[in-house]
Order: structure tokens, then sequence, then C-alpha cells
């Protein structure tokens, strides 16, 4: 139990008279690695706007790290340690990729990093997902596949205990998906957990240590990937009817 | 004090008054509405249409509501050649937001000085048969100075309605700025839509500038008087919902009428934009918009 | 290193400033002066919220005005000294833009700066109807007698200006180059993104607010001694919020000094062009620098010298 | 004849003499001016340009006749642009860079007010156009104001009104009372409410609108229903345009209609009006009747009327223009008895003489406010439709009040 990062109890969200999220559980241990899937639709990205703050939950609580951060605004629970990427990249158009880095390496990491050299920190952590090449670059100008690598390095500059991806990959070519992968990967051997929401099943299936489907706001399936992709009706919300 | 005759009085009154704001109200609600761009000059404009009506109505005394109909192409071309250089100049770069903003708050100045370098700053009027006539059915007065600019309008904005809905550049320009994907498989350009639609949003205020001046009489910084109205009303009708936008402006026109009739008319200007502060704070999308 | 020179800077304007009280008796220039300050204060606050933070504020002229009633109201109500008339004016200021502040956190972008325009109006239409204040019809504001360690008001009111324009940019400076102005950078960028990286949106946001409507009522408060007379057409005059406007655009929004130079320049120019040209054109120079600063410059003048520097930069590199 | 050629050195001389002939005439011309702000663009500059146009009239004239003091007279003036952050910057301008000997106003309360501080550090002498009582909170004894309003100024401004009501029979027992929010109808209003309650009359509305409504026809109806035998309203341009069209689609019935409404006084208002204006009682200052035909006023208006042409201001320059004239008068007349410029005779002097003017006899009370009222009530009569011309006629304004210069009696009711 003292490994639990993240510990989600019947969480519930409705938008007007749509019950988007129904009395979701989810849990996420310290390093662990998890694959949230399910149809558009199904609750994903409603989820992870629960878990980091930018959505509050109706009904239910959010812990993290043994604290209940329900009602914690975004940047708290950013303060704490939970980071986000977005599906939309929202990089600071009018900075640089390194200044970029600099936004959560003062705010985000205020409290639990070193306050000089913010520049350098922001510039080691360009070097260990090998992006130092663009510091300099305007943000707002950047490839497709560069703004989700900025995504994920603006929150690894967060320094974070989890980190929730939300769709980085979407539209890439397989070779980019790979360079997002191996990212995805030098953060979790940091120590980061990481929930990933993905399309691309092949990213999911090789990444994740377990996967959660979601359908229509319930949670139908918890398990390793194996057990996941056998369970019936993880067959049927992704096949129809 | 309140007696049927005069609370049927301030309705009608309301009703006439709300058909001519949703007159100037239209154009805005094309371009703010639709386009996302904050013509802020577009009550400047519709002081130009006045003092086209001006000129020609006292050299030629044609009718000003024929005149604002016959400009109607030439303002449609201003707008359109409005929309190159706002494209060219902002939405290319991406900066449409705060520097368009700034830019038509600089054409609104622009156009408002050589108005008065030109004409001066003395209140001018037009002349037609039907000014100073009222008509009475019952106890209702609809003095026809109000009564023909609300048929106008209304009439100005039926045919847009009908444009809008109705024929395939219309329906584009409805799509244009909520729904990228319909106007891509319309196979329409973005740009040309946007072109066409602020110069329709443009010719809107040649009409609604002669009625105007039937109304009320115009010196060109009038207009600044409109800016808040016109905005409350096309934020209040639901941003870029044609049909909302005269509902609203009908409302607003209603409220003021009643406000000057039963209450202090110095009032007035509060409630419409306390009406607007308060849709905004509660439910932005306004009272009649998409939730 | 840098510091220094700021505040040496500061240091040599307001002694120039005081020794131009003693040493010129031209009264023209104290009164001209204190118009284009009052502008640089006004131009230097919106950009607090429109520069820095990235929303847009039409209603200048609204809190300019209640700065002015409420030195109006103070003074006829108390008849309060000037210092505490400031004070006041801040405060309330203030308050109004926490309050606007609030209002960001159901209103982005072209809706707030719609319900900043609906606030001014509305604050008008109470301000036409408060009777205390002389409404519609104005009122007096006599000067008081005395004025201090100088030879006459106007040379007070012009070193008050200084000091306040000073301040305020001094102001803006900190806010922009702290770990506040970086938040507010990001919050103009994307605020989504902000708040997840830790930023405290509606925290910096309030700042920012508060910090505009403070100075924007600070610029107001001295006004009535400067005029005498005050009606709410001359106190929401719509040039004050075109000027709060234009100012930082020419100038540049991005950083503290843009809205400075373009207080100056614009400034320098509007007083020239009243005893030189006539108002019609003057105006109009307002109308086209605007348009074309953010048509052929979007980044001002502040931007125009960057690219040069870069370019002589490339060059020589 | 031998051809002379101007040898190098002789060009050099000439030029030098030019140039010491150039320099010799000081920077400081021997010119008398006389400066002044005036309200050329803004709301007001309709007014302003007209007031600028007779204020030339009136310096090619003293010119004509050989300037002041023996000094040609010249103007310095700046726009204020109707704003009133501008005057005090423009007249400390005028005293300390330009440095002017006599100054005059500008145009309005809003835009003399903020000149007075700087005028009374230095003492000068300061006439006034067409200020509402600016010197009540002032008291500058050497303040003068052109406008014939009277020594009380926000009640004379009204009393013509109430007199000629009062001696009609029946006597009118109530009275409607309405103003557009912005200063001067304010007071006009205010003045009205004052001899309103005097009288004893019955106030049935009293309200405000806001200025520049687009539409007033639900505020006269509201005072239609109040059924007053009186209605004074003090409005501005546009709202007396809205007010004059409403009451005649509606049908007021009021018995007097009119008071202090700025606008029916210009000619391009009257003439879009036209037959709707009948009936009405309205302030005025100058008007084409016999009455107040007083020496030069016919010969300023024809210099008037030719300088207007293509300005985009009043053609014809009855209102406001004359006095703008002979403010000028007075002070060039008083000048010119003094003998020197020293405000200290010439305000003693202004305050101790009558001055003949363009206007009729002028003189001042001590707080520089005319000594007597001579607000005019005018009443529009047979006014036709799409008709200019006359209004720079006779009989289409009849002068009711003050009785010194009436020109016709009233006629009660205003509309049949």
């Amino acid at each position: 139990m003292a490994d639990r990062v993240l510990n989600v109890t019947d969480l519930t969200k409705r938008f007007g008279g749509f019950v988007a999220l129904d009395s979701v559980n989810l849990h996420l241990d310290k390093g662990e690695r998890l694959g949230l899937i399910g149809p558009n639709g199904s609750g994903k990205t409603t989820m992870i706007n629960c878990i980091s703050g930018s959505l509050f939950n109706d009904e239910g609580t959010v812990e993290f790290e043994g604290r209940d951060i329900t009602s914690l605004p975004a940047h708290k629970r950013a303060h704490m340690g939970i980071a986000r990427s977005f599906q939309i990249p929202k990089p600071f158009k009018s900075m640089t990729v390194l200044e970029n880095l600099c936004i959560p390496l003062e705010f985000a990491a205020w409290d639990r990093a070193d306050h000089r050299h913010i520049s350098e920190q922001a510039m080691e952590i360009l070097e260990t997902i090998k992006f130092a090449e663009r510091a300099h670059e305007n943000s707002g100008s950047l490839t497709q596949v560069d703004m989700r690598k900025l995504e994920l390095a603006r929150a690894l500059a967060a320094k974070p205990t989890l980190l929730v991806s939300d769709e980085a990959m979407a539209g890439l070519s397989s070779s980019e998906v790979d360079e997002i992968l191996e990212i995805l990967l030098v953060l979790n051997e940091q120590g980061v957990a990481v929930i990933m929401i993905e399309h691309i099943m092949r990213a999911v299936m090789r990444y994740s240590e377990r996967i959660v489907v979601l359908d229509a706001g319930k949670k139908i399936a918890d398990g390793s990937p194996d057990e996941v992709m056998h369970n019936p009706e993880v067959e049927r919300a992704y096949l129809g009817e | 004090m309140i007696t049927l005759e005069l609370f049927l009085n301030a309705v009608v009154a309301g009703l006439m008054l709300g058909g001519f704001y949703a007159a100037v109200a239209l154009g805005l609600s094309i371009t703010f509405g639709q386009l996302d761009i904050v013509n802020i000059a577009h009550p400047t404009f519709v002081i130009l249409g006045s003092f086209v009506a001006y000129i020609l109505n006292q050299n030629f005394g044609i009718d000003p509501v024929l005149i604002g109909v016959v400009f109607m192409p030439v303002f449609y071309l201003i707008g359109t050649t409005l929309y190159r250089v706002y494209y060219v100049s902002f939405e290319r770069t991406g900066q449409e937001s705060l520097s368009g903003l700034a830019f038509f708050f600089g054409l609104m100045f622009i156009i408002e000085v050589v108005l008065i370098l030109t004409f001066g700053v003395d209140y001018r009027l037009v002349n037609a048969a039907y000014i100073g006539k009222t008509l009475h059915i019952g106890f209702l007065d609809m003095p026809f100075r109000m009564l023909v600019p609300a048929i106008a309008a209304t009439i100005m904005t039926g045919a847009v309605v009908l444009y809008m809905t109705k024929t395939f550049m219309g329906k584009a320009i409805m799509a244009v700025s909520q729904d990228r994907l319909a106007l891509q498989l319309m196979g329409a350009d973005p740009i040309k839509v946007k072109r066409i639609a602020l110069g329709i949003a443009i010719a809107t205020a040649s009409l609604a500038g002669a009625l105007l001046i039937i109304i009320q009489p115009v010196e060109p910084s009038v207009g600044r008087l409109y800016i808040g109205r016109i905005f409350a009303i096309v934020v209040l009708g639901g941003m870029g919902s044609i049909s909302g936008t005269f509902v609203a402006a009908i409302l607003i026109g209603v409220v003021e009428s009643f406000i000057a009739t039963f209450y202090g008319p110095s009032w007035a200007p509060a409630v419409g934009f306390g009406i607007l502060l308060l849709t905004l704070a509660i439910r932005p999308q306004g009272i009649f918009g998409r939730a | 290193m840098k510091i220094d020179k700021f505040w040496l800077s500061v240091l040599v304007i307001l002694i120039a400033g005081f020794a131009f009280t003693k040493l010129a008796d031209n009264e023209f220039y104290f009164f001209t002066t204190y118009v284009v300050l009052q502008g640089l204060i006004m131009a230097v606050a919106w950009n607090i919220l429109g520069g820095f933070t990235g929303y847009v504020n039409f209603g200048s002229a609204g809190f300019f005005a209640v700065g002015v009633y409420t030195t109006v109201a103070l003074n006829k109500a108390f008849g309060l000294p000037l210092p505490v008339l400031l004070l006041a004016a801040g405060v309330i200021c203030g308050l109004l833009g926490l309050a606007a502040g609030y209002l960001t956190l159901r209103l982005k972008g072209v809706y707030f700066a719609i319900a900043t325009l609906a606030t001014a109006l509305v604050l008008e239409t109470i301000v036409n109807n408060w009777k205390f204040v002389g409404g519609a019809a104005g009122t007096y504001v006599l000067q008081p007698k005395g004025s201090f360690i100088f030879d006459n008001y106007i040379e007070l009111l012009f070193m008050l200006m200084l000091v306040l324009a000073v301040a305020a940019t001094a102001i803006s400076r900190y806010l922009s180059s702290s770990r506040i102005g970086q938040g507010l950078a990001a919050i103009r960028d994307d605020e989504v993104a902000a708040e997840c990286m830790g930023v405290p949106t509606l925290r910096l946001k309030l700042i920012s607010t508060t910090a505009m409507g403070a100075l924007m009522g600070i610029a107001g408060a001295p006004f009535p001694f400067f005029v005498t007379f005050v009606d709410p057409v001359s106190a929401f005059a719509l040039v004050i919020a075109v000027n709060a406007i234009a100012m930082p655009m020419i100038g540049g929004t991005a950083v503290w000094y843009g809205p400075v130079i373009g207080a100056l320049l614009l400034g320098a120019i509007q007083e020239t062009a009243t005893v030189t040209i006539s108002s019609e054109l003057n105006l109009l120079i307002v109308g086209v620098m605007l348009v074309l600063f953010i048509t052929l410059a979007p980044k001002g003048i502040v931007g125009l010298i960057q690219d040069y520097k870069k370019k002589k930069g490339a060059n020589n590199g | 004849m031998i051809k002379k050629v101007m040898s190098p050195l002789r060009i050099i001389a000439i030029l030098a003499m030019v140039a010491v002939v150039a320099f010799a005439v000081p920077a400081q011309s021997k010119n008398l001016k006389i400066g002044f702000s005036m309200a050329l663009t803004g709301p007001l500059a309709g007014a302003g340009k007209a007031a600028l146009i007779a204020m030339q009239i009136w310096k090619d004239d003293i010119n004509k006749k050989g300037g002041l003091l023996g000094r040609k007279v010249d103007f310095v003036f700046y726009d204020d642009a109707t704003s009133p952050s501008k005057v005090p910057g423009i007249y400390s301008k005028l005293l300390n860079v330009d440095k002017v000997d006599l100054v005059v106003s500008s145009y309005g309360t809003n835009e003399i007010s903020p000149a007075m501080p700087i005028i009374m550090r230095k003492g000068l002498v300061f006439m006034s156009l067409f200020g509402l009582a600016v010197n009540d909170k002032f008291n500058y004894d050497r303040y003068f104001q052109i406008m014939p309003a009277g020594p009380i100024p926000k009640d004379d401004w009204s009393r013509g009104f109430f007199n000629l009501a009062m001696a009609q029979s029946p006597k009118p027992k109530s009275i409607a009372l309405l103003a557009e929010d912005a200063d001067f109808a304010l007071s006009a209003v205010a003045g009205a409410r004052r001899h309103a309650k005097r009288l004893g009359m019955k106030i049935v509305y009293d309200k405000t609108f806001p200025f520049g409504s687009p539409d007033v026809t639900s505020v006269m109806r509201a005072i239609k229903a109040a059924n007053a035998d009186l209605v004074y309203v003090g409005s501005y341009p546009g709202g007396s345009v809205g007010l004059v069209k409403a009451a005649n689609e509606l049908g007021l019935k009021a018995k007097m209609f009119g008071g202090g409404m700025v606008g029916l006084q210009f000619a391009g208002i009257q003439k879009n009006l036209g037959p709707m204006l009948n009936g009405i009682v309205n302030y005025d200052f100058w008007v084409p009747e016999p009455t107040l035909n007083f020496p030069g006023v016919k010969e300023f208006l024809k210099k008037y009327q030719a300088g207007a042409k293509g300005k985009g201001v009043d053609p014809f320059g009855h209102y406001l223009p004359p006095y703008a004239y002979a403010y000028l008068q007075v002070l060039g007349d008083a000048v010119t008895a003094v003998g020197s410029l020293d405000q200290k005779k010439i305000a003693a002097y202004i305050h101790k003489t009558t001055f003949t003017t363009v206007v009729g006899p002028v003189k001042f009370a001590k707080n520089g406010e005319w000594a007597k009222t001579r607000t005019l009530q005018v009443q529009f009569r047979d006014v036709k439709a799409n008709n200019i011309g006359q209004f720079n006629k006779p009989g289409k304004r009849i002068v009711l009040y003050p009785s010194s210069v009436k020109s016709g009696s009233i006629k009660y009711p205003y509309k049949q």
C-alpha cells in the first residue's frame, strides 16, 4: 500500500444529464505503466481531467500518495507531482522550447527542485530525451512530432511522480511513435508512474503493464494486456453489438 | 399609472425600436458570431451608410431606404476588400485576436475622422414623405419614422436568414467557424467563404445606416453610442445565430422602451448592459445560443 | 547590474523632474507632460493585463473614471488630502480590478473584452445618475490652497504624476521580470496548459487585474484637480480607452518598456499635434499609427528594434 | 544702355541686407496677440467652428480700423477637441510659450472651466463664450460671460418661459420636466423646476434621459400620458429633433412645449423639422426679427454667411456667432478705452461700462454675467416644409420675451 501513487474511488462526473463517468475505480502503483483505453466518448479524457484537476468530479474521491486531492485545483496537484500532456499540443507559443520547460520548473516543481540554474535544469531534461538541439527554437513553429516531444518534456520538467499522457502519438508515423515510446520509457525508468491514453493498440500493448478499459463511462476491464484482449466485454465494446 | 393603452404602446414602440437594432446588429452577428472577427468598427460603417443616404437624399431627394438597398453592393465590396487586408495581416499569421481587435479600433477612428473632415460635425437629417406621419390603429400610435425602419430591418433579417439556410454559400458561412470538417467536405474555400461573409456583413451596414438617419439625426461619432448596445444584442442572441440576434434585438428594444415609459429613461442603457453582464456571467453562449 | 541601472535612471528622472519644477517657469511643459504621463500610467496598467496576461480590457476609461470620481466624492464629502485620495482610488479600483479578475474565471478572450466594455458603460450610467458627484451635469473641483514645496499646484501635480508613472513602470517591470511574469506569459499563451504546469492561474490573474485596476484608478485620481471641472463625458472619454490600447500596441506589448515607449511617443506626437495641427488629424494619427503598426509591425517598436538588432547581428556574424 | 552685371559681392551684400532686415524684425512681432482654445473637433465643433468664423471677422474688422492700441491683431488658437483635459495645456502654452497679450475662452462650460485656475493665477481678464454659471464656483472678478443668460444664469434661463405661461388664462397648473443627461440641459431644467415650485405648479413628470438616446418616442409617450399643461425640455440637438418629431407623431396636447431645446436654433435642423416646429416656444439668443436689428449685426451676418459656405457649419449664423463677435468687441473696446493692456484697469472698465455691440447693449453684473437676462423665448410660426431660406427672414421665430425686444404675442395653446 505504501507504493500506491493514485487511488480513485467511485468517481462520477456528469455533464448536465449526461453521465460521463459512472462510479469508476482506478489505482496505480509507484512506477507502474498503465494503459487507459476505450472507444471514443467512453470517458477517458474526462477521467484524466478529473485526475489532473482540470475538471472536478461530482462524486467519489481522488487520492494521490495517500492524500485526498479531490477538491484541489489543478496547479496544486501539479505541485504535488501530477503532470499531464495534452492530446492537442498546447505549447506556450511566445516562448522557445527551453523557456517552455522553465514554466513547470518554476511552478510545478518549485517546492521540490533547486531554485537556481533553472535553464540548466531545463537543458538537462531536453538532453535526456535527446531534444536539446531544438532548445532555442520558437515553440509555435515546431513540427507535429516535435510538439508532442515538447509536451512530454514539459511534463517531465514538472518532476512528476505521475504522468498522464493523453494520446501523445495520434497521427504520428510508426517511427515517430517509437521515438515517443522511448521517451515514455525513459520517464518510467526514472520512477515515474505513467497513465497512457492511446488509440494505437500496438503502442499500448507494448508499453503497458496493465490496461484499464472504459466504455460509456464505466470500467469494463482491468488487467494485464493479455487478459484484457481476451475479455469478451472489451471485444463487444470495440466491435459493437 | 400603467394603463393598458400605455402598456401596449410601449410594447409596440419597443418592437419597432428592436427591429431597427436588429438591422444594426445583424452585420456584427455575422462577423463576430460566424467569423470570429471582432469588428468594433461596424457601427462606424453604419454611420458611413447614413452619410451616403444623406448625400443622395439631400441632392436628389431619393428615398433613404432605397439608397440603403442600392448601395449594398458597394458596401459589399468594401467588406470583401477589408477581409483581404485582415486575412493577409492577421489571420494568416494567427494574431487575429488581440491585433485584429486593435486593427478595427484604429479603423473606426480613421473612418470617423475622415467623415468629420468631409462633413463636419453637424447633425445631418434626411427628408422623406412619411417622416413625421403616424399610423394610428385603435389607440396604438406607430410613427412611420420607426415603423419603416423596423419593417425594412425585418425584411433584411429575413433575407439573410434565407440566404444562410437555403444557399450553398450561406450554409458554408454558417459552418465556417463551427465546423471546419463540414466545410472541407462541402469543398468550400474557407477564405473565400469568410470574404463573402464579411462582404455581406458590411453590406447590411448600408441599409442599417439609412434606417438610422431616418430615426435620428446623425453626426460622425454617433456610432460610438451603438457599440455597447449591439455587442450586447449579439452576445445575448447567442453569437452568430441570426434569428437569435433578431430576438435579442427585439428584447433589448422592448426593455428600453418599457424603462423609458414607466421608469426613468436614464437607466435604460444600464439595464441593457446589465442584462449583457449577467448573460456573460451566467450563460456566455447567450440566451438563445447552443449549449 | 541591470537592476542598478534601472533604479539609477529612476533616481535621475525623479531628480531631473524636481529640478525642472524649480528651474523652468514655463508651465506649459508641466501641463503637457502631465497628460503624457497620465497616458503612460494607463498604458502600462493596461499592458499588465493585456500584454502580459492576454486579457483585453476595453473598459480602461471605466477604471480611470472610478479613480476620478473617488476623488470627487471623497473630496466633496470629507475634503481629504491628495495622498489619501490617491490611496482610496487605488484601493477602490484595485477591488474593481479584483472583481474583473473573478470574471476571467468564466469569460475568456473576446467575451472578457466585451464584459469590460459593458462594465464601463454601466459605471457611466451609474455616475450619470449619482447626484452627489454632480451626475451628468458634472461638478467643479477647486484646487486646494497651498502646493507643498512647489510654486504652484500644477508643479505639484506634475511631480506627483512623474512619481506615479515611475512607480507604475517599476511595478510593471517587477511583474514581468519575476516568476509572476513567467506565469502570466504562460497564461497568455495557454491558460489550461499553464494551470497544469503548476501555475496558479487564478491567483496570478487576480494579481494582474488588481494591479491594472489600482494603477488606472491612481492615474485618474488627480485628474479632477487638473481640469477643475469633471463630468462623466470627460472622465469616461473613449480616447482614454483608445490610448490605453494604442500606446502598448505601438510600443510593443511583450515587455515592460513597450508601453512606456509607445506612451511617450504617441503622447508626445498627440501633444505636439494639439498645438500645431488640427485635432481631427490628431485622432487620425492615432488611428493610422495603430493600424499601421499592428498590420506591419505587430510587435511594436520594441519588436522592430529587436528585429533590426537580430539582422545586424546576423550580418556581423 | 550699359548692361550692368551684378558682381558676386553685390549679391552677397544684398543677401546680407535681406538677412539683417529679416532678423531685425523680432521673432516676437509687434502684433497684439489674442490667444484662445476652441472646440474645432469633437461634439461641440459645430459651434466652435462657427464661433471661430465670427471671431475672424472681428479680427479683420478691427485690423481694417488700424488694430488695437495701434497694433495689428493676431490670433493664436488651438483646437481643444471638446476635451477638457486639453484646455489647461493649451492656455499654459498660450501664456508661457506664445506669450499672448490677451486671452478669451473656448466654447462651452466644460472647455471654459479648466482654464480658470491658470487665468486666475495670472490675473487676466477672461472673456468667456457661453459658459453656464462657471463663475458661481470661482468668483473671479475679471471673468465676463457674453451669453445673455442673466445674473442668476440657472434661473434666468427659463424665467421667460414661465413669465409667459403665467400671463395666460386659464393659468397653467401642471408641468412635465424632461432633461437630457448632460450639464446644460440639466441646469436649465433645474431652473425650470425651481420656477415651477415657486409658482406652485404640480410637477407631474420629472425625468432625465441618456445623452444620445436613439429613440425618444417612449419618453414622449410617457409625457403625453402625464397630461401636463406645460412641457419644459432641456435637450441637445439629437434629442431635440427626436422629441419634436415624437411630439408631432403622438399628438402632444400641452399648452406650451419647448423651453431649453438646443438644436432648434440651427438652420439645418429647422429645415428638416419644418412645420413640426410650429407653436413650439423655445429659448434663443438672436433671431432675424426687427426688434433685434442692432447696429452692425446685418453687416456681420452678411460676412459670416459668405465665410460659412462650405465649412459645414450653420449657414445663417443666428444663434451663437454674433456673440462670438461681441465678446471680442467688448474686449477690444475696453482695451482701446483703457489705452493699455493693464488687466486690472480693463476689468474695471468692463465692469462699469455699457457696451454697444452687434448683440445690442451689453452691461455686466458683478459676477460677470449679463446684468439683466435677455434670453429670448421665441415661438415658431408659419413654418413651411423643406425651405431653408425662410429662417433667414423675420416672421418665423417670433420673439415673445423679454418685452424690450418683443416682436409678437404668443399663440396659446401651442397646437389646436
